[in-house]
């Protein structure tokens, strides 16, 4: 097998674990959006705020100290203690729930009804307070998450691979960290599709999904039922957070994933957590490979910035509800 | 309380449909132009014109092009940011090819190249609605942002990858370039805001603004009773361009002077012209100053007070601003969703009946 | 059920009503038309006609497809099957605005107002169809754009003043009980001057008094403006009242088709109404 | 265009040859505006001149002749104003009629004035006239001014306005002459208006008026208020009643005003608001129903406003009339009433359209003073007159710096006044009517050879103001047993302008003293119960309750005070009054249908009553028949009781605080 083709595997695979990120964060989304139709931008702001938020708890960084200086001219700065890995990560996944609560009791709650388009708006405006918070909390220097995550090639792949080609062909570079998120991912999804199918919380939310009245009949708050997704998805942009912040470190770029993964979900369709994934694959991969035979050769690089959405552009024109999304019949 | 209506009635319907038909307001909107043409110029100085006046005016613009699209005929578009880059590099390769053309010429000309360019993202809006399309919009924004950076060929091959404005006089006072004078930037800048306005204001009054406006509300019956969608919507994407397209050249030529895509035409230009309208009011001329205005002057006061009163550091006044804007942004949707200008209109009425609340 | 159908071909040419109203001939005719959504049949295999000048019913149970079949004439539904023929033309699969703009109007069962404007704009945007000025001459608001603003409104006042809905020419819509809005529909289809009007249940969910009123400006349009009118109507004592012929329709069939007296004794729709509980 | 007007040349002796100078003097300005289609059509005196040129043109072809009777019927719109002035101009006679009047009314007037066209407005007054064809086979045409939903009429007979004036600009040239011919028939003393009026009693009689009475009242009328070209009115009066000729046609036409008709009676008050006009004129429910509207619309408002509109009106009640008056005021006051002119009157003033009213009437009934007097705080130049049809409206008007609640002026120029010794007013003007028409006896009756006019209400000059002053219906003032007059009626309305009293009836023709039944109004004095928390089952139990009494006994004392001040009515003063233990009722036939008492009747009904107020009982049981909403009669008996009322000596002015 020639070593250009293999080596376009190779960035096919990469593309793979780039696109599990991406769908980690779409999965966000779809959780929202399936239970309350918001189509909630802030997404990506959340998993920054949650990697934010669990490396400050980590560190023992003293919420706000920035703030609390600078209007008691203070000088604290941290605890001075660290936190393991296993109680941050707990206590985040309580702030998350925290802010879900109150993203929807102050927020969400007063805007029920409103068109699509609206409730987008306020995620948007959401985004931007939440970084904001997120900056004041924890400061906004580049932040590094060590969990002790697996980091680096993974040799034994790479040996492994070698075989595969001719002398020029050195095996498959793969990063560890991309290995395991992948199996995070898998293990998170699965986690999920068992909750909904299998607790009484998660029927709830599927419930709500398909008919809120029918929700309300069968003696479910929607309110309970909303901050609960709302929190799972907090969750889920936790361990995006993780991933992408161990990957790259905690910074503001990190925001720019629920960009990408506005796209996906174009792909995929807002309802179906599969569809998320799928689609966070197909743009992972698309546009890599994009990057490596056309746009990296012919078009001076940096592809990937528009590629998702020209792709999902694309598509959208030819099937407007998206891949997997069924046909909208118009009526009046 | 101020208004005396008795007596000011209309007897044509040009005088009915008129902008202003209460006199009081007439007066006022007058004595408004008049001391921004003929007082201001004489008063400004740099800090004024290059903190709060110019990109005021240049931020009404845009936000006037957007609101045409998405507050009149119902289209969310997030590529402003990328559109005013169009503006910004037609105007930065227009003055460059024809140095001896008027850069007054070679803005307008950006805007209609603008015009092109949003209407052909705009053939999407006919099959994409609601937030798949904002999504579809981002596209516009990356890709344009992507094209300038990399071809060369629209920052004239020069090392910097930036664009920069060579001065350009119109009868013989430099309009862009190092040594602009603050009241020549803020005149041209001021000239092209009130004609947009003008312009803007005459369509959505008119038959083209009510096509929007319909398919806005409702676009199926308006079809039914005789909206071409086609020609609705790309008309506004149009316009919307045009003063998009004029904004950013504007922005480049006048004010900044020099640009580099990335930071300056980026996405979060987008949301900044998309926040504005909101906060201003959807589907309101006025209300694209008002919202102008506020996240114009809103930063500048916050820097006053956190920086130079209480000393803070500039970045945590930074962040400050984002928890507020973004506050003010969930807090108008949920109070106002007409933004500013319902406030104003509601105060108005209010005057009107005066003493009687209702 | 038979002799009713009859009744509608020998109809096919002009005829003059019992209150002396002369019927022209045939400006609408729709043969055979079959509407399938999926697998479903919401219409099946219809023909009837409609005659310049007449008030031509469409009843029948809920579900009964009759809504289809005004979609279908305003272009919003395109059949499977059979033809639609305008003015003695087939008419070439159109666009919505197509249809409007050969002079198609239509109100909708449930409301379709502009909830952003006002009255004025609402019935404005009736006109929209004769409205042709260039967007430069609009943008400077110079003599043809202005002079063309002015010409429309004067004919749409004249449509408020006929409707009596002067007192809320500038209210906007969402704040306008229902009855009303209903009439504001009517005054933006009328505004656009239509040859053939299409009423969707104007009366639906109205008191007696507004039904009165409705029906009177129903009759006016006719007898003012010389309208052909088609209209969808739920209450049978108001069809048999206002129009001239009626078509009934049940599961999206036609059962039934001829002038009020002819439908009211016809036993397949006396069945079928008596079959099904309507209001 | 405009037909050669030969009376330009001659002297201005009728309303066609003053539109025809209006049209050469005023010819730009505006003359009529109607709102319709939204906006206010409007048009010069020189468009209306042609305008009324054209429909006269069109009545000479459908045969028009001199002295004939047109009746004209609809909601006041230019085209029936113009019609008026047309009809003229073809030497006939328009007769205005009231738009809700009944078939048979109708009937009857166009019979009695045998008009042979009829100018309608719509479709509502052609089908009357329609319907009552048979009975008024002369009337042999009809116009209307608004076609709507008669397109399928039968046209022999019938044609629009705008078809009238088609035939007439048709026959223009050829009528230039015909005209001329009329014209030169026509002169100062020479009918102008029949004017019918809804008699109280009997069928109603035909008023006729000459150019004379028209002109000359105008003239007077208008110099009297220095009222001149460019005034604005508004024309939503019945166009049958004498004050809306004069108003909107007579000096409209003689002054130059513009007329103003709303779009529909539905919208006036905002069209009113829109036109703002400078002269106005309303009967006393108007501003009545105006006031009860602004104050529950304040009751709304937040706190603030309200504290600054209760403490500002209370500045204007201070300072307001005398500052209207040109009187001298604390230079404080002053100031306090600029700013509020600002903060409320003013904008009070926009809202309810009295902006730019320089002077606005009032006539007909009495007006209760505080409803007058807040009209005048906030500075509308708000005043009373005296008229009637007989007089082409003017008898008496107030000048504005001398402006009462409780007298109606001194007599305009040209206008004579004497009182009989019955206490009748009786006047001679140049605007007394010619005649009623085809009614000698009842001219002769009101109208005696020398000219006076007896106007059938009683009244005296007050001394103080030298101004007129009307008690009541002359046929009602009776005297007491010594006597001094006795004007029922005039205490009457003194004691109903409070809120907490419906009805009172008066005693006392022939006795040596007054005495009064009261009837509380349930609503006003039951929210004062629920205030003070004072508990009651029944309307009697409330009326019979001793507080109650209590108030009812200081009103009374209250208005004996005050009537106390005139000498010429001190005895009309309430010595005893029982507050009545049931409302007097229509159905009871205690009142007439339009609520105005039957004294006969409760005299006699209730004579056991009046009998105790008079023997000096303290109490009286007693036994009354009713009937129910259902019809069912039924009985109620009540312990009543008889109560004293405090009597303010007439000579002591000191004692009437008020």
């Amino acid at each position: 097998m020639p070593a250009s083709l293999l080596y376009g595997v190779e960035v096919l695979i990469n593309g793979l674990m780039a696109g599990v990120l991406y769908a980690l964060v779409a999965l966000g989304f779809v959780l929202i959006y399936k239970a309350s139709g918001i189509f909630n931008y802030a997404q990506g702001v959340m998993a920054l705020f949650a990697a934010m938020t669990l490396s400050g708890i980590m560190e023992g960084d003293i919420p706000f100290s920035h703030l609390i200086n600078a209007m008691f001219g203070t000088q604290l700065h941290s605890f001075g203690w660290n936190v393991p890995a296993i109680a941050a990560i707990l206590l985040t996944v309580v702030v998350m729930a925290l802010l879900a609560w109150l993203v929807q009791r102050l927020v969400f709650r007063h805007l029920v009804g409103q068109e699509p388009i609206i409730l987008f708006m306020a995620t948007i405006g959401l985004a931007y307070f939440l970084e904001g918070i997120g900056d004041l909390m924890w400061g906004s220097e580049i932040r590094t998450l060590d969990l002790a995550l697996p980091q680096g090639a993974s040799l034994a792949i790479e040996n492994a691979t070698a075989v595969l080609g001719g002398d020029d062909f050195y095996g498959f570079f793969i990063d560890k960290l991309d290995v395991v998120a992948t199996m995070v991912a898998a293990i998170l999804v699965a986690a999920l599709i068992a909750f909904s199918q299998y607790t009484k919380y998660g029927r709830a939310m599927r419930a709500v999904a398909d008919d809120h009245q029918a929700a309300l009949s069968v003696g479910i708050s929607l309110n309970f039922i909303w901050v609960l997704v709302w929190t799972l998805a907090g969750i889920v942009a936790l361990v995006a957070g993780i991933m992408w912040g161990a990957k790259s470190g905690v910074q503001f770029s990190l925001s720019l994933i629920a960009l990408k993964a506005l796209p996906v979900l174009m792909l995929g369709g807002f309802t179906s957590i599969p569809g998320a994934i799928v689609g966070g694959l197909i743009i992972g991969m698309g546009e890599q490979l994009f990057e490596y035979t056309i746009g990296g050769p012919f078009l001076g690089g940096a592809t990937e910035n528009w590629f998702a959405y020209m792709l999902a552009l694309v598509v959208l024109i030819f099937r407007p509800q998206g891949l997997f999304g069924e046909r909208i019949i118009e009526r009046v | 309380m101020l208004y005396r209506e008795a007596g000011d009635f209309k007897t044509s319907y040009s005088l009915d449909n008129q902008t202003f038909p209460l006199k009081l307001d007439r007066i006022v909107f007058y004595l408004t132009l008049a001391v921004a043409f003929l007082v201001v110029p004489l008063v400004i100085n740099d800090y004024w014109a290059s903190a709060i006046l110019v990109p005021f005016l240049i931020y009404a613009i845009a936000a006037i092009g957007l609101n045409i699209l998405t507050g009149y005929c119902g289209q969310v578009s997030l590529g402003t940011g990328g559109f005013m880059a169009v503006g910004a590099y037609a105007c930065y390769k227009l003055m460059t090819a024809f140095p001896d053309v008027s850069i007054l010429l070679h803005i307008v000309g950006a805007g209609f190249v603008t015009m092109v360019v949003c209407t052909v993202f705009g053939l999407p809006s006919l099959r994409i609605k609601g937030f798949y399309l904002a999504v579809a919009t981002l596209a516009a924004q990356f890709f344009l942002v992507w094209l300038f950076n990399k071809v060369p060929w629209f920052y004239n091959n020069n090392a910097s990858g930036q664009i920069s404005a060579p001065e350009r006089t119109v009868f013989g006072v430099p309009l862009t370039g190092p040594n602009t004078e603050a009241w020549a930037m803020y005149l041209v800048c001021l000239t092209f805001c009130v004609a947009s306005a003008f312009i803007a204001r005459n369509l959505t009054r008119g038959s083209l603004g009510r096509r929007w406006m319909a398919i806005r509300d409702m676009d199926i019956a308006a079809e039914i009773i005789g909206v071409n969608p086609l020609t609705a919507k790309l008309s506004a994407f149009a316009l919307s361009g045009f003063f998009v397209g004029i904004s950013g050249a504007l922005f480049f030529s006048v004010y900044l002077g020099a640009a580099e895509v990335g930071e300056s035409f980026g996405i979060d230009k987008s949301f900044l012209v998309l926040f504005m309208i909101i906060i201003g009011g959807l589907g309101s001329i006025f209300g694209c100053f008002a919202g102008a205005a506020f996240l114009v002057v809103l930063p500048v006061v916050l820097k006053f007070i956190g920086v130079d009163i209480l000393g803070w550091a500039p970045d945590l006044v930074a962040h400050l601003r984002l928890v507020i804007v973004g506050g003010l942004i969930m807090f108008f949707l949920i109070k106002e969703p007409h933004g500013l200008a319902q406030l104003w209109r509601v105060m108005k009425e209010k005057l009107r009946l005066w003493p009687f609340p209702h | 059920m038979m002799n009713a159908v009859a009744d509608t071909q020998a109809s096919s040419v002009g005829y003059t009503t019992a209150d002396g109203r002369d019927i022209g001939e045939v400006i609408l005719d729709l043969r055979n038309i079959t509407l399938r959504f999926g697998g479903v049949e919401a219409i099946k295999d219809i023909s009837f006609d409609i005659q310049e000048g007449e008030i031509r019913a469409i009843i029948g149970p809920n579900g009964a497809g009759k809504s289809s079949m005004l979609n279908v004439i305003s272009g919003f539904y395109v059949p499977q099957e059979g033809e639609v023929w305008f003015r003695g033309k087939p008419r070439p699969p159109l666009k919505p605005y197509q249809v409007a703009q050969q002079g198609i109007a239509r109100t909708f069962q449930n409301i379709a107002l502009f909830e952003g404007m006002s009255v004025l704009d609402n019935v404005m945007t009736g006109r929209l169809g004769k409205m042709r000025r260039g967007i430069l001459a609009q943008a400077l608001w110079v003599g043809p754009a202005r002079k063309e603003e002015v010409h429309n409104r004067e004919a749409v006042e004249r449509i408020i003043d006929f409707l009596e809905i002067q007192a809320i020419r500038k209210t906007p819509v969402s704040r306008l009980p229902y009855g009303l809005k209903k009439r504001v529909e009517l005054a933006r289809a009328l505004a656009a001057e239509p040859n053939l009007l299409l009423l969707d249940e104007p009366m639906a969910g109205m008191n007696v008094e507004e039904k009165e009123d409705m029906s009177r400006f129903i009759l006016d349009v006719n007898d003012e403006f010389g309208t052909t009118i088609a209209l969808i109507e739920h209450d049978m004592g108001v069809v048999m009242d206002l129009s001239d012929r009626v078509v009934v329709m049940d599961y999206g069939r036609k059962i039934g088709d001829g002038t009020p007296d002819v439908v009211r004794n016809d036993q397949v729709v006396i069945d079928a109404y008596l079959g099904v509980s309507h209001d | 265009m405009v037909v050669k007007d030969p009376s330009l040349g001659g002297s201005l002796e009728t309303l066609p040859a003053l539109v025809a100078r209006n049209a050469r003097v005023l010819g730009k300005s505006s003359a009529y505006r109607e709102k319709e289609f939204g906006i206010w059509q409007r048009w010069t005196w020189a468009e209306a001149h042609a305008e009324i040129q054209a429909a006269a043109g069109g009545l000479l072809e459908l045969g028009l002749n001199e002295g004939d009777k047109v009746a004209i019927i609809g909601r006041n719109r230019p085209s029936l104003y113009w019609s008026v002035v047309a009809v003229q101009l073809c030497g006939a006679v328009p007769v205005p009629l009231y738009q809700d009047a009944v078939p048979e009314e109708l009937a009857y007037v166009l019979d009695h004035c045998g008009a042979r066209f009829v100018i309608a407005g719509d479709q509502e007054q052609v089908d009357k006239v329609l319907e009552i064809q048979e009975e008024t086979p002369q009337v042999t045409y009809v116009v209307y001014a608004d076609g709507r939903g008669m397109r399928k009429y039968d046209h022999a007979a019938l044609c629009s306005f705008e078809d009238l004036q088609g035939k007439g600009r048709a026959a223009e040239s050829r009528q230039a002459s015909r005209f001329a011919e009329i014209a030169s028939n026509q002169n100062y003393d020479s009918t102008c208006v029949i004017l019918y009026t809804s008699g109280t009693t009997g069928k109603p009689k035909g008023v006729v008026l000459s150019n004379r009475n028209i002109i000359e009242t105008s003239k007077n009328a208008t110099e009297f208020d220095s009222l001149g070209p460019g005034e604005d009115v508004l024309a939503y009066l019945p166009m049958g009643w004498v004050g809306d000729f004069i108003f909107s046609i007579g000096e409209a036409i003689y002054q130059g005003f513009c007329v103003n008709c709303p779009e529909s009676a539905d919208t006036m008050r905002s069209d009113l608001r829109e036109i703002g006009p400078t002269y106005f004129f309303a009967p006393p429910r108007f501003f009545e129903t105006l006031l009860t509207d602004v104050m529950i619309r304040m009751e709304d408002a937040g706190r603030v406003k309200r504290w600054l509109f209760q403490h500002f009106m209370a500045v204007a009640r201070r300072a307001g009339p005398d500052i209207l008056d040109g009187k001298e005021v604390p230079g404080m006051d002053r100031f306090k009433y600029r700013l509020g002119e600002f903060l409320v009157y003013g904008p009070l003033k926009n809202t309810l359209g009295f902006t730019q009213v320089r002077v606005g009437y009032t006539a007909g009934e009495a007006i209760g003073p505080e409803i007058f007097e807040f009209y005048r705080s906030l500075g509308i130049n708000l005043k009373q007159l005296y008229g009637q049809t007989e007089a082409s409206v003017f008898i008496t008007n107030q000048t504005d710096t001398d402006v009462r609640a409780d007298t109606v002026g001194v007599p305009i120029p040209g206008v004579e006044l004497k009182i009989a010794d019955n206490g009748e007013v009786l006047y001679r003007s140049p605007g007394v009517f010619v005649e009623y028409f085809n009614n000698p006896e009842s001219t002769a009756s009101t109208k005696d050879a020398d000219g006076w006019v007896s106007t059938g209400d009683a009244g005296f000059m007050d001394k103080e103001s030298g101004q007129l002053r009307i008690i009541d219906r002359a046929k009602d003032v009776g005297k007491l047993a010594d006597g001094r007059m006795f004007a029922p009626k005039y205490v009457e309305n003194k004691l109903k302008f409070f809120p907490n009293i419906l009805e009172v009836v008066v005693f006392g023709n022939g006795k040596h003293e007054c005495t009064a039944f009261l009837n509380i109004d349930l609503q006003a004095v039951g929210n004062w119960a629920e205030r003070n928390n004072v508990a009651y089952a029944s309307y009697q139990e409330l009326a019979g309750h001793p507080r109650v009494i209590e108030i009812m006994s200081e009103h009374v004392a209250e208005v004996n005070a005050s009537v106390a001040q005139d000498e010429m009515l001190s005895g009309c003063q309430i010595h005893r009054f029982i507050v009545l233990h049931k409302q007097l009722d229509a159905d009871d036939g205690e009142l007439t249908r339009t609520q105005k008492v039957r004294r006969a009747v409760i005299a006699d009904k209730y004579s056991d009553l009046i009998e105790a107020l008079y023997d000096g009982s303290s109490e009286i049981s007693t036994e009354t028949e009713v009937t129910y909403e259902d019809g069912r009669k039924g009985s109620i008996s009540a312990r009543l009781a008889v109560n004293n009322a405090v009597v303010s000596d007439a000579r002591v002015r000191e004692a009437s605080a008020a």
